[in-house]
C-alpha cells in the first residue's frame, strides 16, 4: 500500500499515529522499556506468552496498562502452525484481542519463517476470527498468499531477527509493497535508524523493531532515533526523491562564472 | 485426590479444584490480565474459570505476557 | 571527530545548532528556498557567486538576511587554483567572511574533485586568512593533507553533485572519520533521507546538501525528512547500535513455552 | 572616454568613472551586500569602491551572489 | 554441500563432470545452441515441453541426441502443484527419465517460485519415484524442506528468471548451503561471468543458466566466459581464500627499505 | 580502453598475452611462487627493492630469469615523491629496464596512495625516460591526471592492498575506464577469483593481484582460479552481457501451455 | 464419427483412431522421442499408443520438447 | 682507513675500495642482477661499479629484489 506521511497507518480498521510497531523483547529492565515507549510515541508494542512458573509475575501487563499502548502478542517460538493457532488463541484470552502476530518459525538459528506452516496458520486463525498480522520472509509471493488467504497486514523481515543486518534485499521489498493491497511493517532485521529510513522509504507503512532499540547500548537515545527516522522515511517517500544519476548534475549553474584571464 | 500436570511439573490438587482456585495459588495480575489456560490443549476462557473444575491427570497450561517480540 | 548528538556542531570555534548544511542551488523559488530554511532549522547555507548582469539583483541576499543563516559562499565551476582563489577573495568581500567552501573541479561531467589543484588552493587561502571547507572526494589521504595544511573541515563526497546516489563507499568515509581532528561534512550524492542518516550513523559530523532537497517533487516535506534524518543519524550513532550477526538473536526467550502436547 | 571590459563585454565609460559610480548604474542591492568587483583579476575591497578609478581597458568582474552550491 | 573443484558433481547418484548446466531457452538458433553446449561442455541441458502444433517439430531432440548430453525436462509455465506434476509425468515419457527440474511458479512478473504448491508438488513426485530438482527461492528454510521431502537437489534463484540481476542476497545462499546435505545449484539470475563464480565461490556445487548465454550479445563468447567462470568460483572455493579486512595488509615487507637522507 | 580479450594487452608498445600480473609478495616458498607463475602464465610480475642485509640473497632473481617473466619493479613502502623517484632509479639500474610501478603511500594502515606525491614523482619520472604504471585510488579526475602526465597505464585500486574487500566503489573504476586512453589495470583489493572477474567486466584491461594468490591456503590453486576468472571477466565484457531488469524474462515461451483441465 | 478436443481444437477422427494412428498425422520425430500424450488428464506411455483408442469427447494433449528453462 | 655508512651501519673499509670490490663482500648474485646500489642518494650505475671509489663517510645503499607487491 502507498505510504503517506500525513495520513495514519491504519490496519484492519484501526488508525494508528506512529508507523513504529515496538517489540518489548530484550529490553534491561521495565522502567527502559516504558521509557522507550513514551520516547517512541508508539501505539502498538507486541508481547509473548510463557509459563507463568518461568516468567512469575512479570508487572509487564502493569506497563501496557500505563501506557495504553494497543497489545499485539506474538506466537514466538512456535515451530507448528498447530503450536502457533494454540497460541494464538492463548493470546486472544489473555489480552482479549483477536489481534496476533503470526510466527511459525522453522529453524533455530536464524529463527526464519516457516512458509508452509506459516499459510496453514494464518488461514486457520483467519477463519477463527483472528486479526492476523503474519511474520514473513521477503519472498513476494508468500505475502501474496498471506494476504489472499485474509491476512490483516504482511510483516516481512529484513533479515533475521535481531541480526541487525538491516534490509538485505531491497528489491523484493519493493516487490511485496508494489503488489500489496494490506499493509507491509518491515520486522526483524533493524539495526539503526537508516535501516528504519530505507524501509519507508523503499514503500513500507511501518517498521517493527525490538532488538535495535531494546539492545542498543542507550536504548532511549536509540528509541527516539528510530522514532525520527520513520517520521524521515515515511516523509521523504511521500516528497518524490531525485531519480538516482550515474554522472553529476550541478547545483549550481555553469553560466555567469566570472573570468579572470589567463 | 487429584494430580495434575501444571506448565510440565506434577501438582497434586484437592479434587474438584476449579481453574479460578489454581490461579489463586499463583501469583497472577489482577483480574488474570496478561493471563491465559489451555487445559489439555483446549483454552479454557476467563469467563469459565470459575466453572471448570481439573480432572485427574489434566495437563494445565497456564501462561503470562513477558517481554518479546 | 567523533559525533555526539547532544553538543553542538563547531568548526572553527563557531558553534552550530543544526548538523545540516543547505546548498541553496536548484530551488524553483526563492520563497521555497525561504521555507526550507525554516523547516530545516539549518544555520549555514551556501552561495555561489556569478557575474551580475547573468545573475541580475536576485533577492537571496534578502532571502538570508531575513532568515539569519551564516553564510558559507563557494566557489563552484572553479576548475584551478588560481580561479578558486581569487573566487575566495572575492566571496570575502561580498559577504565580509573569512568562510569558504572550497571547491576545485577536475572534470566537467563527474564535477568531482581535482586532488593537485585542491590541496594548492587551500594551502593558499589558509595562509591568507581564510576559513576553509573543502569539497574533496572520499580519499581518506586527501582528507588528512588537507586538514594537514590547516583546513578548517573537510568535506568528502557520497558521491557526485546532484547524483543522489548516496554514499557509494563507506568504508572510505569511515576511515575518513576515524582520523579527523577536524569535523567532517559530508558533501554531495545525498538523494533521500536514509542517505543522510547513513552519513551521521558513519560518523559524519554534518551533511550538506542541496539537490536532495531543492529538486525533490515536494521541497519542502523533504526538507523536513532530511532534517529529521540527520537528527536520527546523530542520535543513533551516539546510542551504540547493536552488532551485526550473521545468524538471528532470539528477542523473546525460548524458556518457559508452553506444551501442548503430541 | 574610457573603455572598459565589464563581465566580458565591452562598456563604454567617462574617464574617471569610479567602481562606485559604475555600480550605481547596475542593480545591485543595498551597500553592495553580497557583490563584489575584480579589476584585473585583483579584488577592490568595498571601501575603495569610491576612490578606485578604472582605466581605459580594464577587465572588471561584477558578481553577484547566487543561489548554488 | 561442500565444493569440491576435483571431484565431480554427483546428483542422485550419477556423476556430472561439469558444474554448468544450460538452459535451452532463449538460443535465436539451434546451431548456437549446439555451439553453446559445445563450448561450455555441460553435461546436462534442460528443456521444456509445449503443445506440437504451437511448437512444430523442432528439430531440437535432434541436437539434444547428437551432442550426448543429459536432458532434465522442466515443469516451466505451472502455476499449481497438479499442473507441475502431470507436466513431469509428461515429460517422464517423452525422454524416458524420472529427472524432473520442478518449476511452479506463483507470479507472472517475477516468476517466483509458489512456496505452497513447490512443497506439494515436490512430495507427489518424490512419492511417484522421480529425481526432482526444485527451483526455488533463496528462502534457507524451504530449501530444507524440499531436501527433507527427498529433493535430490535444490535449485535456489539468484534473482527472477532472465533479469540478470545476479545474487541478490547471498547471505540467504550461504545459509542454504551451510545447511544443505544435497547438492545446491543457482538457478535463475545469473547475469554475466563474475555472478556464476560468487555462486560457487558462496559454496553453491553448480550454477544453471540460460539467458546470460543465450541472449548475449555474443553467446559462444559467454558460453565460453561462463563455462571459465564456474571453473574459477569452485577452484577459489577450495583454495581457502584470504580474509577481508578493512585495513590494509602489506603485501611487500616494510622492513630494510633503504634511506636516503633527509 | 576498450578490452578485447581476443587482442592480447599492450602497455607502452609492449604486447602481454595474460592479462594477469602477478605480485610476488607473500607467497611462503619460491617454490610456490615459480609454480604459481607457471599456473597463472602471466607474462610480468613484480618485485621489490630492499637493503642487501636484511634480504639476503634471495633465489628471487633465478626464479625470475627461469620463468622469463617480464619484471615490473616497485617502489613499494616509498612515502614521498623523493624516495619514490631514487627507488625507481635502482629498480633501473638493478633490472634494466625503465618500467616502474609506481607506488607513493601517505598513510601506513591503509597504504592508500597520496595523490599529490603520486602526481609529482610521475611527473618526473616520466621526464627521466621510465614507463611509468602508478598505483592510484579510484579517483576518476587523479586517474586522468596520471595519463596526462604521461603514465603508460593507471593502476586504480578495488580497496586497500591486502584487504581481500574487492572493489568497493564499482562506479568509480567504471568512470576511469570510461575516460582512459591507457590501460586500466586493478590494483589492490582482489581477494578472490570473482572480484578479478568483475574488473575486467566493468572493463579493466588487466588484474594485478599478489595476497589473493600467494596468501591463499591453496596458493596453486587460487592461481589457476584467478587466471580462469580473468579470462572469464575479459571474455564477458566482450561477449555484451544481457541488460539487469528488476522483473523476470521468462526463458521459455508461455505459448503452447497444454491445459489438463479444472 | 469421433471428436476429440486435440491441444484445445476440435479434430474429427474415424471412430477407434489410436493414439498412435494420431500423431502419424503430426510431424513427430522418431520413435517419438521428446513427444509425450495425455488423454483427459492422464499421460498415455508410449508403450500404450497402439493399443489406446480415442473415445469420442477426449481432450488429448500432445507435447513436443522445445527449449526452455 | 675510510668508513662507510652500509645499508645504515658503519663498515670500516680500505682506502681507495670500489663499489665492485664492496659487492664482492656480500652475497650478489652473478653479474649483479636483481642489485643496485646508491652512494649519498645518487645510483651508481653498474658500469661504474669498477671505476667508483668509495670515499670515508659515503652512505651505501645496496639493495637487491625482493618479493614484494
Amino acid at each position: 500500500m502507498a505510504t503517506t506521511a500525513a495520513a495514519p497507518l491504519t490496519i484492519a480498521g484501526r488508525d494508528f499515529t506512529s508507523r513504529l510497531i515496538l517489540g518489548t523483547g530484550g529490553f534491561p529492565s521495565l522502567d527502559l522499556l516504558e521509557s522507550a515507549i513514551a520516547t517512541t510515541e508508539t501505539d502498538m508494542v507486541t508481547v509473548a506468552l510463557r509459563r507463568i512458573d518461568a516468567a512469575g509475575r512479570t508487572g509487564l501487563v502493569e506497563v501496557l496498562d500505563r501506557t495504553g499502548v494497543h497489545v499485539l502478542p506474538n506466537t514466538a517460538g512456535c515451530f507448528t502452525a498447530r503450536d502457533a493457532v494454540l497460541t494464538a488463541k492463548l493470546a486472544r484470552e489473555a489480552f482479549q484481542t483477536e489481534w496476533i502476530k503470526l510466527e511459525v518459525i522453522g529453524d533455530e538459528r536464524t529463527l526464519l519463517p516457516d512458509a508452509v506452516e506459516l499459510v496453514a496458520a494464518a488461514e486457520q486463525l483467519v477463519a477463527d476470527g483472528f486479526i492476523v498480522l503474519p511474520y514473513t520472509t521477503d519472498d513476494p509471493v508468500l505475502a501474496r498468499r498471506l494476504e489472499d488467504v485474509g491476512c490483516a497486514a504482511v510483516m516481512p523481515l529484513g533479515s533475521p531477527i535481531g541480526s541487525g543486518m538491516g534490509i538485505r534485499n531491497p528489491y523484493n521489498l519493493a516487490l511485496i509493497v508494489e503488489r500489496a493491497g494490506v499493509p507491509v511493517i518491515l520486522d526483524a532485521g533493524v539495526g539503526t535508524a537508516s535501516d528504519a529510513t530505507l524501509a519507508l522509504e523503499l514503500g513500507c507503512d511501518a517498521v517493527l523493531t525490538a532488538s535495535a532499540i531494546s539492545r542498543a547500548e542507550d536504548p532511549v537515545a536509540m528509541a527516539r532515533a528510530i522514532k525520527l527516522a520513520v517520521e524521515a522515511g515515511a516523509l521523504a517517500r511521500g516528497a518524490g526523491r531525485i531519480p538516482r544519476r550515474l554522472y553529476a548534475e550541478a547545483s549550481t549553474t555553469p553560466e555567469g562564472l566570472p573570468h579572470f584571464g589567463a | 485426590m487429584t494430580t495434575i500436570s501444571l506448565n510440565g511439573e506434577d501438582r497434586p490438587l484437592a479434587d474438584g479444584t476449579t481453574v479460578a482456585q489454581l490461579l489463586e495459588t499463583l501469583d497472577v495480575p489482577e483480574k488474570g490480565r496478561g493471563v491465559a489456560v489451555a487445559v489439555d490443549a483446549e483454552v479454557v476462557p476467563h469467563s469459565a474459570w470459575d466453572a471448570t473444575t481439573l480432572p485427574d491427570g489434566a495437563r494445565v497450561e497456564v501462561v503470562i505476557a513477558i517481554q518479546g517480540g
